[in-house]
């Protein structure tokens, strides 16, 4: 089993990657993000972020509809628990087969294009799926209220085995385990793990490598006898199954599939995390995933009272002041603060928060290790 | 038949704003190589001149009316804007004549804006990667629309265009329809000869002046023109703040049109890039075509007749035609080889 | 025997014919040398061998099989290499990474989902790609990144790249082009090695001390058709050779 | 359906091993022995969260109904100047908080959307304990949140939603709504249009490409068919089209006199603007003034619209020049802390809070089946609208509902509409089955 010949170095990054997992509830607790629909969105966005930096981290490839992915693992996932069964299992196989299936049709066509005409490609179908689903594909998407679940829905699998759910509204259970709260935080982060660990295995193997020629250099590739097309296009698929995956996990945790999570601007939001975190490095979607999820919940929540209380320390004038200056970044402004983070990142950072921690490392080393610290001259801003 | 001539009207009004700002998409694309994803807020910060001009203009000197009460307990204020007391009827005219006038007052305004943009953030960023000029510009955006949408509130703030302009003309005549069928609003009419006027000016000054014809060679082969001596960069320079006038300017006289908000640039943006891409990236007559071509198309398939056929396809037209152009032409309508493929 | 032949190959661009009724043979083990001034077609006929131009008429076999209508990607795995005349080499990937590649494909094929295995198990194909890199003397650079290679290096790390793959052919657009003398000399001495190994190489070049350093056999092209083919001495001495390079300057 | 059975056999042993695992009990859910409810407040505190639009095309308003919790908040805690309180029917509230605890509250930010908005509740109720939420401007997040907290045990009272579905097909017993619906905006403006034009009309529908846009396109020709219009076309325009006038245009030289713009919000202010850009409000067709309705009016949009919308029909929740003793006491006390009148919105989320604190008084408890039980068929005065009822069967209010029309000569930024018409509520009710949808019973979670 290949499994064991995982790298030493591999295995310690994969075991230090679960148990932050597994602590996730006590070690963001400090922060803020410790409760579980936020776990569960960090889980969720890091597998999706993993998956596009598959497709834009090693290939290069910048797909501008990668939502639409993530919308129909969604809607798939609950039209799996509408007819089948309340079981997470069937619904995240079909998230992520439908997630594939679909990706598959729309990667083949836009991989014809290259640059940013590949770009607008995806965006083009991502954009006119979200427009379907909201208006004329209703009966299926159930429009702008999002597809929920009813009571009379058949759920063939749970009638057949006789689950009944009483009067109540059913909410998916994995043999019993409530997919709410810190269980379904759990299912989440196991998932992010298994994720991790094939987005590990396929960093490293042959397939991983010739992701990053296509990156390279597309021409030298066909030259050496390799055929682009098929590499970029599984490459695509794999990330769409994340996506899937991703939406899947999201109906999972809470039935609901809305139209708004296919829209351009959620898949703008997963390029940024993965820029923000670092492309094509392995951590860091997963911690740009974090970042920015934490800004929007924990971030627009902050009001004025909270601030005067953060603030309380100060003199009543000075805590006004900063009070006021505050308010302009937080709460109804944590769009801005998000609009100066991505300026500010790709600017001074433009490997993203990994290439941050790397240079503090080199700096921390350089100071105390003796050593000469140069490390790779990253190129400034100008 | 009258119904198709409106909908071609409509669709010229609609396809001079998407011309204009792919034109200056394409303008800055085709130069600096950079891909501006703050160009909508270009427009919106345009459209908020206008906004801008028309609140100076109507800044009233506020007094208490002790004898009349608002609906909770405060004295009423009598509002009487300054440049009535001031000027009189010249002043009323002003106000009427805002939004023309706030085209004086966009120019350098953009000019200034566009050229610090460039000078202060777009510079750095011309050796980058495009992921990376799309996200820093996108992150500019969102910063530019947030302080608008602090100083201005989210919600859309009429600006009415001038009295003489409000009416409809009926442009069936003209062309020999019966009287009363094709009429169509004055100040649309206005817009869409408004832009013809400022493509035609920026091809003009491309074509004709030295300065254009540098920066035209500049656009073909940027190294052999550096080669050749000439400082290439300012030049450029000044072209990002026409590109940004010609947004501005799109968008301070769109203002009537729709009533402008903080959100208005990111509407278009996604719009118009579709637009540059289907004229070809850098091509200055493919995106004034393709603008023109989709906003004409956009009204068709918005048709009642159309709709009926195909229910929904007003609301994926333009991504369509954006498939199906890439398909069959990879570089778009006009597009040059090897533009943008890497 | 003939492992490459050109037939009767023609090639417009628009109104302007730029490859005129060409036929060339190539016999297996030998270095043949195409020159001819600028401009004479040497680059487009080589790029019909590769499946980059398609020729208007004629015909392209190699090893008794058509290259024609056929992807790159094809004819490289029929065992057809090329050295261009800016390197083309993965610049971000490490001089070890950029042989490997190669040496995969060789071995897997255009496309293969070799998702699971790792890299580093691949203990052949290590072996192999370390050997080519010492063949080259840029072991010693194996995890450096390939595009912060000198020019010359980067021909030699190419040039490792094609070899790797045991190629039947190997075709060079100017590989000593923009190189030092000493560069230039190194290059030839590891061309000599390559031929030594019997391996077929069409050498497409300007610099004349690299031709007839190397050459078995010589064409030379002007204006689109082959005015001659022989050996090199005698292609010294031929006057419409002389005549074909600025109009009769000794060569 | 035993025949039936035994021909699935084979599917049935197929997946044998799935169903095994399908059909253990619930013994893992905690829900199984937990006792009190979700959030129950331990401390002297209680942590309500209004979840409202901080961000996009409702911000505005999202402010608005901030503001107006805010105020809700200082009234039920003692502070102020009662407000509302003064003038409410019940006077179980006693401003000293609800149930001797203080009222505190959170805030998040819905970005209308239907995920932004449940991810907001939820971090309020999982992370911040709060034990009901409040809030919205929009249909969809309204029912999406309204599921939330059915799900999560706790009470929703919804804030700004039209659309019928709310307390109709996707009706929760957790969920109470306090404004009106389409139904009775249909009902309301029916007669009055007969007024207003006569029975003789040929429509136009303009539609938001959504649920409440074909809820709100679906009432409004029931009741003018009814009164004896033709519909020539409703045509359906996507959500923040921006520029409508390729749907204006059709409208020109349809044969039609009555436009009828099904639209909300950005959208509403746009395609009235441009409807009227086009002329249509002083157009002549078959010898008749066209008219132009809005059969959702929002005051805060209308200033969006400006002059556009003189003259144009609509119904709303409520207004701020309304006379009764209610309206006067929130305007007043909202004016002086703010300086400006407060919209619909303002109003129905603090009548809102008001409701839920004066229901958890009467109840002695938060646990959400008791709160319900004390909202259910409450019949009160004083918030506004008239003598109003929380109907049992579908938590839906019944109340007069107000016919407005954009003002002639307004005085004020702020005074641009005009009620025309105060249609009692008799004649906007509907029995509760019209709408379907089931209540199920009440979640106190765990």
């Amino acid at each position: 089993m290949s499994f064991f010949k995982t790298q030493p170095k591999d295995l310690i990054l994969l075991l230090c990657f679960a148990v932050v997992v597994l602590l996730a509830p006590i070690l963001f607790a400090p922060i803020g993000a410790g409760y579980p629909d936020l776990l569960q969105k960090f889980a969720i966005f890091g597998i999706f972020a993993l998956g596009f930096n598959i497709l834009f981290g090693l290939t290069g490839y910048l797909s501008f509809g990668h939502a639409a992915f993530l919308g129909v693992g969604s809607y798939s996932a609950v039209w799996t628990f509408k007819l089948l069964s309340m079981n997470p299992l069937p619904a995240i196989i079909f998230a992520t087969l439908v997630g594939g299936l679909f990706s598959a049709l729309i990667g083949f066509i836009s991989l014809r294009r290259t640059g940013i005409y590949f770009s607008i490609l995806t965006l083009a179908f991502a954009q006119m799926s979200y427009n379907m689903a909201y208006s004329v594909l209703t009966p299926i998407t159930n429009g702008e209220t999002g597809l929920q679940l009813v009571q009379s829905d058949p759920r063939v699998l749970d009638v057949a085995f006789g689950r009944d759910y009483g009067a109540v509204l059913p909410s998916s259970d994995l043999f019993g385990i409530g997919m709410t709260g810190y269980p379904g935080y759990y299912f989440c982060g196991f998932m992010l793990i298994l994720c991790f660990f094939l987005t590990l295995r396929i960093f490293r193997s042959p397939f991983g490598m010739m992701l990053r020629a296509v990156k390279s250099n597309q021409n030298r590739m066909n030259y050496t006898g390799l055929n682009t097309k098929p590499y970029a296009l599984a490459a695509f698929v794999i990330s769409g199954m994340y996506a899937g995956l991703a939406g899947g996990l999201l109906a999972v945790t809470d039935p609901l599939a809305g139209a708004e999570r296919m829209q351009w601007t959620a898949s703008g939001e997963v390029v940024l995390m993965t820029i923000l975190g670092g492309s094509g490095t392995l951590l860091g979607p997963v911690i740009g995933a974090g970042a920015i999820k934490y800004f929007e919940n924990i971030f627009s929540a902050f009001n004025d009272q909270i601030l005067a209380q953060v603030y309380s320390f100060l003199p009543e004038i000075l805590q006004q002041i900063m009070v006021a200056i505050s308010s302009l970044f937080v709460g109804e402004g944590w769009h801005l603060t998000l609009g100066a983070l991505f300026m500010i990142i790709v600017i001074f950072l433009p490997g993203g928060l990994m290439e941050g921690f790397k240079r503090l490392r080199n700096l921390i080393s350089g100071k105390f290790g003796g050593g000469n610290g140069s490390g790779r001259a990253t190129a400034p801003a100008e | 038949m009258d119904a198709i001539a409106l909908q071609v009207l409509n669709g010229l009004d609609k396809g001079g704003a998407y011309a204009l700002i792919a034109l200056g998409l394409t303008i800055i694309f085709g130069t600096l190589g950079v891909v501006n994803f703050a160009h909508g807020a270009l427009f919106m910060l345009g459209a908020f001149c206008a906004v801008s001009v028309k609140a100076l203009l109507s800044l009233e000197a506020v007094t208490l009316d002790p004898n009349k009460l608002t609906a909770w307990g405060t004295p009423m204020e009598i509002r009487v804007p300054y440049v009535e007391t001031w000027f009189g009827e010249f002043g009323a005219t002003l106000l009427n004549y805002s939004v023309p006038v706030s085209i004086l007052v966009a120019i350098p305004m953009m000019l200034i804006l566009g050229i610090a943009m460039e000078r202060g953030l777009i510079r750095f960023f011309y050796k980058r990667p495009h992921a990376e000029q799309i996200l820093v510009t996108f992150g500019l955006a969102i910063v530019l629309q947030e302080i608008i949408k602090g100083i201005f509130g989210a919600n859309p703030i009429p600006q009415p265009a001038p009295e003489v302009a409000k009416g409809m003309i009926d442009f069936g005549i003209l062309v020999g329809f019966d009287a009363g069928n094709v009429v169509y609003p004055a100040w649309r009419l206005i817009y869409f000869l408004f832009s013809v006027a400022i493509i035609g000016a920026v091809f003009s000054f491309l074509r004709f002046t030295s300065f254009g014809m540098v920066v035209r060679a500049g656009m073909a082969d940027r190294e052999t023109v550096g080669l050749l001596g000439i400082d290439i960069d300012r030049r450029f320079t000044i072209v990002f703040g026409i590109a940004a006038v010609v947004a501005g300017l799109a968008g301070a006289m769109y203002t009537p049109i729709l009533s402008p908000d903080y959100h208005m640039g990111m509407d278009f943006l996604v719009l118009s890039f579709v637009v540059v891409v289907v004229g070809g990236m850098g091509s200055l007559g493919g995106a004034v075509a393709a603008g023109f071509l989709l906003g004409i198309l956009q009204s068709f398939a918005s048709m009642n007749e159309v709709k009926n056929i195909l229910p929904g396809i007003d609301q994926i037209i333009i991504y369509l035609i954006a498939v199906v152009v890439l398909l069959v032409r990879p570089r778009g309508l006009m597009g040059r080889k090897g533009m943008m493929e890497h | 025997m003939s492992i490459l032949s050109v037939r009767n190959v023609n090639k417009n661009f628009g109104g302007l014919k730029a490859l005129d009724a060409v036929n060339l043979d190539v016999e297996a083990g030998t270095v043949h040398a195409i020159i001819g001034p600028n401009g004479a077609g040497k680059s487009t006929l080589l790029n019909c061998f590769v499946g980059r131009l398609e020729p208007d008429t004629g015909s392209v076999t190699f090893d008794g099989k058509s290259l024609l209508g056929i992807q790159p990607h094809e004819i490289n795995q029929l065992g057809v290499s090329r050295v261009f005349q800016t390197p083309e080499i993965f610049g971000d990937l490490s001089l070890l990474e950029n042989v490997m590649i190669p040496a995969f494909a060789k071995r897997d094929g255009a496309f293969k989902m070799n998702a699971w295995h790792e890299v580093a198990e691949e203990n052949d194909i290590h072996a192999l790609a370390m050997e080519m890199l010492a063949d080259v003397a840029l072991d010693g650079k194996a995890h450096d990144t390939a595009a912060q290679l000198s020019r010359g290096d980067k021909r030699r790390l190419e040039l490792a790249m094609c070899l790797v793959q045991n190629p039947k052919l190997l075709l060079l657009d100017e590989p000593t082009a923009g190189m030092a003398r000493a560069d230039t000399n190194n290059t030839i001495d590891l061309m000599k090695t390559i031929a030594g190994r019997g391996v077929t190489m069409v050498v497409i070049e300007h610099d004349m001390h690299v031709v007839f350093s190397l050459a078995d056999k010589i064409s030379v092209l002007a204006q689109g058709t082959v005015i001659a083919e022989d050996l090199p001495e005698n292609i010294k001495g031929d006057p419409r050779v002389q005549e074909a390079y600025l109009g009769g300057a000794q060569l | 359906m035993k025949d039936m059975r035994i021909s699935r056999r084979g599917l049935l042993q197929g997946t044998a091993l799935l169903g095994a695992g399908l059909a253990t009990p619930t013994i893992f859910s905690s829900k199984a022995w937990a006792a009190g409810y979700t959030n129950e407040p331990k401390g002297g505190t209680v942590t309500l969260g209004f979840n409202v639009p901080q961000t996009g095309a409702y911000a505005d308003e999202g402010a608005d109904e901030l503001r107006a919790y805010q105020l809700a908040v200082d009234h039920i805690n003692g502070e102020g100047d009662g407000g509302m309180l003064n003038t409410f029917s019940s006077k179980a509230l006693g401003g000293n908080g609800i149930n001797g605890k203080k009222v505190v509250f959170v805030t998040g930010d819905t970005q209308t959307k239907s995920d932004a908005a449940r991810a907001s509740a939820k971090r309020m109720i999982e992370k911040d304990g709060a034990i009901m939420i409040t809030g919205g401007s929009s249909s969809g997040v309204a029912i999406a949140v309204q599921g939330l907290c059915q799900d999560a045990g706790v009470i929703f009272m919804a804030g700004l939603t039209h659309s019928n579905d709310t307390t109709g097909k996707d009706k929760r017993a957790n969920g109470f709504r306090h404004f009106f619906n389409t139904e009775m905006s249909g009902a309301a403006l029916g007669p009055v249009l007969k007024n207003a034009f006569g029975s003789d009309r040929t429509a136009y529908h303009l539609t938001a490409d959504y649920t409440w846009g074909w809820s709100q396109e679906g009432s409004i020709k029931k009741y003018t068919e009814q009164l004896g219009w033709q519909t020539k076309a409703a045509v359906r325009t996507p959500l923040g089209a921006g520029d409508f006038s390729q749907y204006i245009t059709p409208v020109l030289n349809s044969g039609a006199d009555v436009l009828v713009l099904n639209h909300y919000g950005r959208d509403m202010v746009n395609s009235l603007s441009q409807a009227v850009q086009f002329g249509l409000r002083d157009k002549q067709v078959n010898g008749k003034d066209f008219a132009i309705v809005v059969p959702l009016y929002s005051r805060l949009m209308a200033q969006g619209a400006g002059e556009n919308v003189k003259g144009i029909f609509g119904s709303t929740n409520w207004h701020w020049s309304l006379q009764d003793e209610g309206s006067k006491a929130f305007v007043k006390s909202f004016g002086q802390k703010y300086g400006f009148p407060p919209s619909q919105a303002a109003h129905t989320t603090y009548c809102q809070a008001l409701l839920y604190a004066d229901a958890c008084q009467r109840a002695g408890t938060f646990m959400p089946s008791g709160v319900g039980a004390a909202l259910e068929g409450f019949k009160f005065d004083g918030l506004g609208n008239g003598p109003t009822e929380y109907r049992a069967e579908d938590h839906q209010c019944f109340k007069d509902v107000l016919v407005v029309k954009g003002k002639e000569n307004p005085s004020s930024k702020f005074d641009v509409l005009e009620v025309v018409e105060v249609t009692p509520r008799a004649q906007v009710e509907y029995p509760a089955s019209l709408l379907g949808g089931e209540l199920g019973p009440y979640n106190n979670g765990a």
